[in-house]
């Protein structure tokens, strides 16, 4: 295997000079996978919702995030518009967009009842590839980045310097988890959409229009995807395909979250960053993925119901 | 085997019979490619490919080849290796083309080298690395200034040895090309008896690379060579540019992929400052030959509609330069026959926008003329500035040298 | 509290079954044998357990605490299919047919599966028997329709005929007469009469009281995931407890 | 239905007749380059829909499936110079091996689960390869074919007919499933899991045995693309583009019939090549888009389904 003795190593490994800095290495790598993960939480969290909450296979998802992140995009370019404050103005068509998407995707699936999971998947795909080519075509191949006041700096602490980029998707992330939750717990259509979750029968019994409240929390979903989109754009740069990059991820947290728990995706989301962070900084780096993909086999196979499942 | 040798000259007399039989009602001739258009290398096949048909215009402006107009006949084979063969077997068996080009990058390349050598075909390669080096087919041209396969990484350490530098630091992509270069890296710094201090390969779709930054400054090289894609070479040099990378470090680049293309070198703006790494053309006084500029001028002109890299220095010349050296081979075979062809083009220096070629036996150039340059005053969104001279300060090969090395790296970057 | 259990032997023992989901009990301590052949009747408000507890005999639900018995083997790690082979069969609460079937290849699976596979039993051989069963449950003339097509009614019917296609000794009715005119209640209740007695014994679930006496030789109580009665019919219906669970005093 | 047998078996024969007349009759190669890759995807979508069709479970791991065969033959050839039937029977071994263990893992979660473990096991499995030094890593390997072994006169022919035997092969055995008790099975356990296992469908094991059978099939039809590219490299080999061409074609097809996903797959495979020798652009990934959205939502059950439909209202 490659990363074995043939190839040197960073980090620690075999070179007993640098195990002296392990220990700060091994601190940094923790501090910016905490970050990272912060990151992924955000882009993971309005799937969270509409796969996690609503059981809507959205594999487009990622395909949506880029989409938003190529608004903000343009919305700085053309009009130097601060990327965050970029993701808040499209935030409400996202909205719209969103309840649109769902309508659609309930009067050609949930209303025909069994298997939707098949063709829904099916669905979103072919959706994501009409994104796809429609952003190729528009605006070519090239990866696209914002400019902002924090980005490309950094904060010193010590000899440990991080960048802003990543603090400011910590704190929105961490902002919008607290958000989402309070939401889902505290208002009454968001403990509508948990019931909805819990069991549709119920909820019509009591007399609400599930599809109705559904359809709200996809809106939901796809509005927070204007910041998500955002905090994507100005972690790193984007291009046309970058969904395919992220649809592992996103699924991957949230499914390892248990589904639809907003602060399970945070915890989840961390555990992936900081994992795969470590792995960069001290072991062979491009076992990353397998490392954090593992992770998630493991947590299946062991708990099927995610890290903070609600099902039994 | 040998029945396949024997098929495979039969083919050969087959389309060269054909061509020659068909001189009479003069057809085009058809140079046919796969070009990668979708997928991760569709941003340089577009642009190689303007380059070829650039190339083509001219031709066919001054009357066309053997009396006979030239035509293209170009599918997208997605970047995959996967599509190649039935593409080039469309192009042989259904389109009956004459020449072969083969597409862009190493991967789509690949698999068509044991077809055309079974078949007995020239074929001129777009900038793929060391794909014949295994097969050594002898009818197999490589338009990219790469010469012998580690030519750049000793060009780069050398030049960081030459500033004083002790120690290696080894970043790359786990991808095909990426993985090629730092190989060779390796081994340079063991001939140059530098130690390798650091030595990782990050995964594709690495989105944040401040921690494995953190990891490299940790190991305190004076020497990183970096091997890079497009979509991370951003990444890199923006978490270089937060993390720092030590103060210690001559010079930093080598073979990182996407520096030479024009949006991502404006993406990047003032990050690159600094940064020294390979190319192929770049706008110094040194690269200019006859046709070059008219070549730019005409590309600047095409790019824009054609939605392709507004500069395209680095593939679309050599991709005219291709096309260059076919158009000199035929004229002075007069016929379309592989063999003398082949023949012509491994014996002779070829005139070209990009300067004399000449071939090794391996079908590379015979030395490399892979720039080493460093980036300078770059400011942050602008294209147009990349199109003066002294932006890119060409360090390596000594011929084409149109500056010197500003180190250490924190020192260049200001 | 157990059941002095009678002179045979009990076909189902339930001892100090215990279930928890998360925080919430739902199945507290629960003791009870079943005689073979019995007609016994399980009641209790919603959320008192009813449903789990069946879960928990079909194998739906794995416990943790207590053990679920059945004609002396002890059962309760055993996988919902292998109890079916063993000759527990149950309809559900919302009926759950296989939607993409029709009402015959509904109960071919069944008989494809829970019954021990015999290769000489020809898939000829089994379609008849499927007949005779839909025949006696009045669907023959549904044999070839599709499983969506079919009525509230029907369908409680073919997931009994479903569940009596896998030959079952223990048949447990889950709220099968939820949501059906009187008329079709009866004719389902007829329906259970029939099947029970000849060595099949039927567990029924129900809301509808007067159902549950009319069908019940014993009936149990639940409320809150415990047994707050359980005996004769009429003996249970005049308990306090089993009133104010009902009422909600 | 015993007579279909008899005239399924002969459709197959004739099959098999015809591709090997082309083989010896046909001079130019284009045909079978091409085919190839048709009849390739023939197979994969046949073996997908053993799981994805019957049971209803979605595996995204086709390419992971797929790959592991490219690599299981690149491996045997360079450690021993496996000759071809070795390496695609090796292949099929290691397939039916991973289903195994990737059934076991994933195939307690309800379907969307599972999908997902399978997306992240293709990501482990292709990081491993990609890391594995011998068989080339992520700079690929190139590979020099042995002589083609009569009686063939090319190796793309021989591979041709290898492949379309290996199509006999997956549909004869999806047809078997879809006739006997395991397709019931599975159709029970595709509508409703529980109700599957309360009348006695042992859901679990039937969904492994499907998983294996399935996967095997894949392994196999992958390992014969070493050969054909001459060359391997993980991102091509495990290229998405396996696992949702694949999904489209038997959805496009129809699952509820074995013959669904041959249809898709000769639909589909059939317009990709015609579209990378016409069109030639990012178009051709939005004619998979449309396609695939249009069918799901127009003709939720395939061609297959869209015909059975038409013949109803003919009568």
């Amino acid at each position: 295997m490659r990363s074995g003795a043939d190839r040197g190593s960073g980090g620690c490994a075999g070179r007993g000079g640098l195990c002296v800095f392990s220990i700060d290495l091994l601190l940094d790598a923790v501090v910016l996978g905490v970050l990272l993960g912060c990151f992924y939480a955000a882009v993971s969290l309005g799937l969270s919702v509409s796969f996690g909450l609503l059981d809507v296979p959205h594999v487009a998802h990622p395909a949506f995030l880029v989409l938003a992140s190529y608004a903000v995009f343009v919305l700085n370019e053309q009009y130097g518009i601060d990327p965050l404050l970029g993701g808040l103005l499209i935030t409400p068509f996202l909205f719209l967009f969103g309840l649109a998407a769902y309508r659609l995707y309930y009067e050609t699936f949930e209303k025909r009842g069994s298997d939707a999971g098949v063709r829904g998947i099916a669905f979103f795909f072919g959706i994501a590839f009409i994104i796809e080519v429609l952003l190729i075509l528009q605006f070519g191949v090239d990866q696209r980045s914002v400019t902002a006041s924090y980005i490309g700096k950094a904060w010193r602490i010590g000899d440990m310097r991080i960048p802003f980029r990543l603090v400011v998707a910590f704190g929105v992330a961490a902002g919008l988890t607290i958000l989402l939750a309070l939401y889902l717990s505290k208002t009454f259509m968001g403990r509508a959409i948990r019931a909805v979750a819990q069991d549709q029968e119920a909820l019509r019994l009591m007399g609400a229009n599930p599809i109705r409240i559904k359809q709200w929390a996809f809106g939901i979903a796809t509005a927070v995807l204007g910041i998500s989109g955002a905090l994507l754009i100005i972690v790193a740069p984007v291009d046309p395909v970058l969904d395919r990059a992220y649809i592992g991820r996103t699924f991957c947290v949230v499914v390892m979250a248990g589904l639809g728990s907003m602060t399970g995706t945070l915890v989840a989301a961390i555990i992936l960053g900081v994992a795969e962070s470590i792995v960069l900084t001290l072991f062979g780096a491009s076992w990353a993925p397998a490392i954090s993909f593992a992770l998630l086999l493991g947590v299946l196979a062991v708990r099927p119901q995610g890290l903070f499942g609600r099902r039994s | 085997m040998k029945r396949r040798t024997l098929l495979g000259a039969s083919i050969a007399l087959a389309v060269a019979g054909l061509t020659s039989g068909a001189v009479a009602q003069q057809p085009p001739i058809k140079i046919g490619m796969s070009m990668p258009q979708t997928g991760g290398l569709a941003g340089g096949g577009k642009a190689s490919l303007l380059g070829i048909e650039i190339w083509r215009d001219d031709v066919n402006a001054r009357g066309g080849l053997l009396g006979r107009k030239v035509e293209l006949v170009v599918y997208d084979d997605k970047s995959s290796a996967s599509e190649t063969p039935a593409i080039y077997s469309k192009l042989l068996d259904v389109d009956k083309v004459d020449i072969l080009f083969a597409p862009y990058g190493t991967v789509p390349t690949a698999p068509i080298m044991p077809l055309v050598k079974q078949r007995g075909l020239l074929l001129m390669g777009n900038f793929s690395f060391q794909v014949n080096s295994k097969v050594g087919h002898d009818m197999w041209f490589n338009n990219a200034p790469w010469g012998p396969a580690d030519s750049w990484a000793a060009s780069f350490l050398d030049i960081g040895q030459k500033a004083g530098g002790k120690t290696v630091a080894l970043l790359s992509a786990d991808q095909e090309f990426a993985q090629n270069l730092v190989v060779t890296a390796r081994d340079v710094a063991k001939r140059l008896n530098m130690p390798v201090v650091f030595d990782q390969a990050y995964p594709p779709n690495t989105v944040e690379f401040s921690s494995i930054i953190r990891a490299l400054k940790a190991a305190k090289p004076d020497i990183v060579y970096v091997s890079s894609y497009p979509p991370d070479s951003a990444g890199i040099l923006r978490a270089v540019n937060e993390i720092g990378i030590g103060d210690n470090v001559k010079v930093f680049g080598g073979g990182m992929v996407g520096l030479q293309f024009g949006a991502v070198m404006e993406n990047m703006g003032s990050l690159l400052n600094g940064v020294v790494n390979y190319n192929t053309w770049l706008p110094e006084k040194s690269m200019y030959n006859e046709g070059t500029k008219e070549f730019f001028d005409t590309y600047t002109k095409r790019a824009i509609e054609a939605k392709v890299d507004p500069l395209g220095y680095y593939l679309a010349p050599f991709g005219y330069a291709n096309g260059q050296m076919i158009e000199q081979a035929i004229k002075a075979v007069g016929s379309l026959d592989q063999k003398a062809l082949a023949k012509y083009l491994r014996e002779n220096t070829h005139k070209t926008i990009v300067g004399p070629i000449a071939f090794a036996a391996d079908g590379e150039w015979k030395q490399s003329a892979t720039l080493q340059a460093q980036f300078r005053g770059i400011v942050d969104k602008n294209m147009e500035q990349f199109r003066q001279p002294g932006k890119q300060v060409i360090l390596f090969p000594a011929n084409l040298k149109s500056g010197d090395l500003v180190a250490p790296f924190e020192a260049a970057r200001k | 509290m157990t059941i002095p259990s009678e002179t045979t032997a009990p076909l189902l023992q339930i001892s100090a079954l215990t279930k928890r989901f998360g925080g919430f009990t739902a199945l507290d301590n629960v003791s009870v044998d079943i005689r073979p052949g019995e007609r016994f009747g399980l009641i209790g408000p919603n959320g008192s357990g009813k449903t789990t507890l069946i879960n928990c005999i079909s194998g739906a639900f794995r416990t943790e605490v207590g053990t679920v018995t059945f004609r002396g083997e002890d059962i309760t790690q055993m996988p919902a299919h292998v109890r079916t082979r063993r000759g527990i069969a149950r309809s559900f609460q919302i009926p759950r047919p296989f939607r993409s079937m029709t009402v015959l290849e509904n109960l071919m699976v069944a008989l494809d599966f829970a019954v021990a596979t015999d290769p000489l039993v020809s898939v000829a051989h089994r379609r008849e028997t499927a007949m005779s069963i839909l025949t006696g449950m009045g669907l023959a003339a549904k044999a070839d329709a599709s499983a969506t097509t079919l009525s509230q009614v029907e369908l409680r019917k073919m997931e009994l005929a479903r569940a009596m296609a896998t030959r079952p000794k223990l048949l447990i009715s889950d709220e099968a007469m939820a949501g059906l005119s009187s008329s079709e209640v009866d004719e389902v209740l007829d329906l259970l009469m029939s099947l029970a007695g000849h060595d099949i014994t039927v567990i029924m679930i129900e809301h509808i009281m007067q159902a549950v006496m009319r069908f019940s030789e014993r009936v149990m109580c639940l409320d809150a995931g415990r047994i707050i009665a359980i005996g004769k019919p009429s003996e249970v219906m005049a308990n306090q407890r089993v009133q104010e669970a009902y009422l909600g005093t | 239905m015993n007579r279909n047998g008899i005239l399924f078996w002969i459709g197959a024969a004739l099959f098999l007749l015809i591709i090997a007349l082309m083989t010896h009759f046909v001079r130019n190669e284009y045909p079978f380059f091409a085919g190839y890759v048709i009849l390739q995807f023939i197979v994969l979508a046949v073996a997908w829909s053993i799981l994805g069709g019957h049971a209803g479970y979605v595996n995204f791991g086709t390419s992971a499936f797929f790959g592991m065969g490219v690599y299981t033959a690149v491996f045997l050839f360079k450690v021993a110079g496996a000759p071809l039937a070795v390496q695609i029977a090796a292949a099929a071994a290691v397939g039916a091996l991973m289903g195994f263990a990737l059934g076991l893992i994933t195939l307690r979660m309800q379907g969307i689960f599972f999908s997902i473990a399978t997306i992240a096991a293709t990501i482990v499995i292709e990081t491993s390869i990609t890391n594995w030094r011998y068989v080339g890593g992520a700079a690929g390997i190139q590979l020099q074919r042995p002589p083609v072994t009569p009686p063939f006169d090319g190796y793309v022919q021989m591979l041709f007919f290898v492949q379309a035997l290996l199509v006999v092969l997956a549909v004869a055995i999806s047809r078997y499933i879809q006739s006997s008790w395991i397709g019931r099975g599975l159709q029970a356990l595709r509508d409703d899991e529980l109700a599957a296992e309360c009348t006695g469908v042992p859901t679990l094991r039937l969904k492994v045995l499907a998983c294996v059978i399935s996967g095997a099939l894949m392994c196999a039809a992958g390992a014969p693309a070493a050969m054909y590219l001459q060359y391997a490299d993980p991102s091509s080999a495990f290229n998405l583009n396996y696992s949702v061409s694949v999904l489209a074609m038997s959805l496009i097809g129809g699952t509820a019939h074995w013959l669904g996903p041959v249809v898709g797959a000769i639909l589909l495979g059939s317009t990709q090549q015609l579209l990378t020798v016409t069109i030639s652009s990012e178009v051709n990934v939005l004619v998979l888009g449309v396609m695939l959205v249009l069918f799901v939502v127009g003709a939720p059950e395939g061609l297959i389904g869209l015909l059975k439909k038409i013949r109803k209202e003919g009568k």
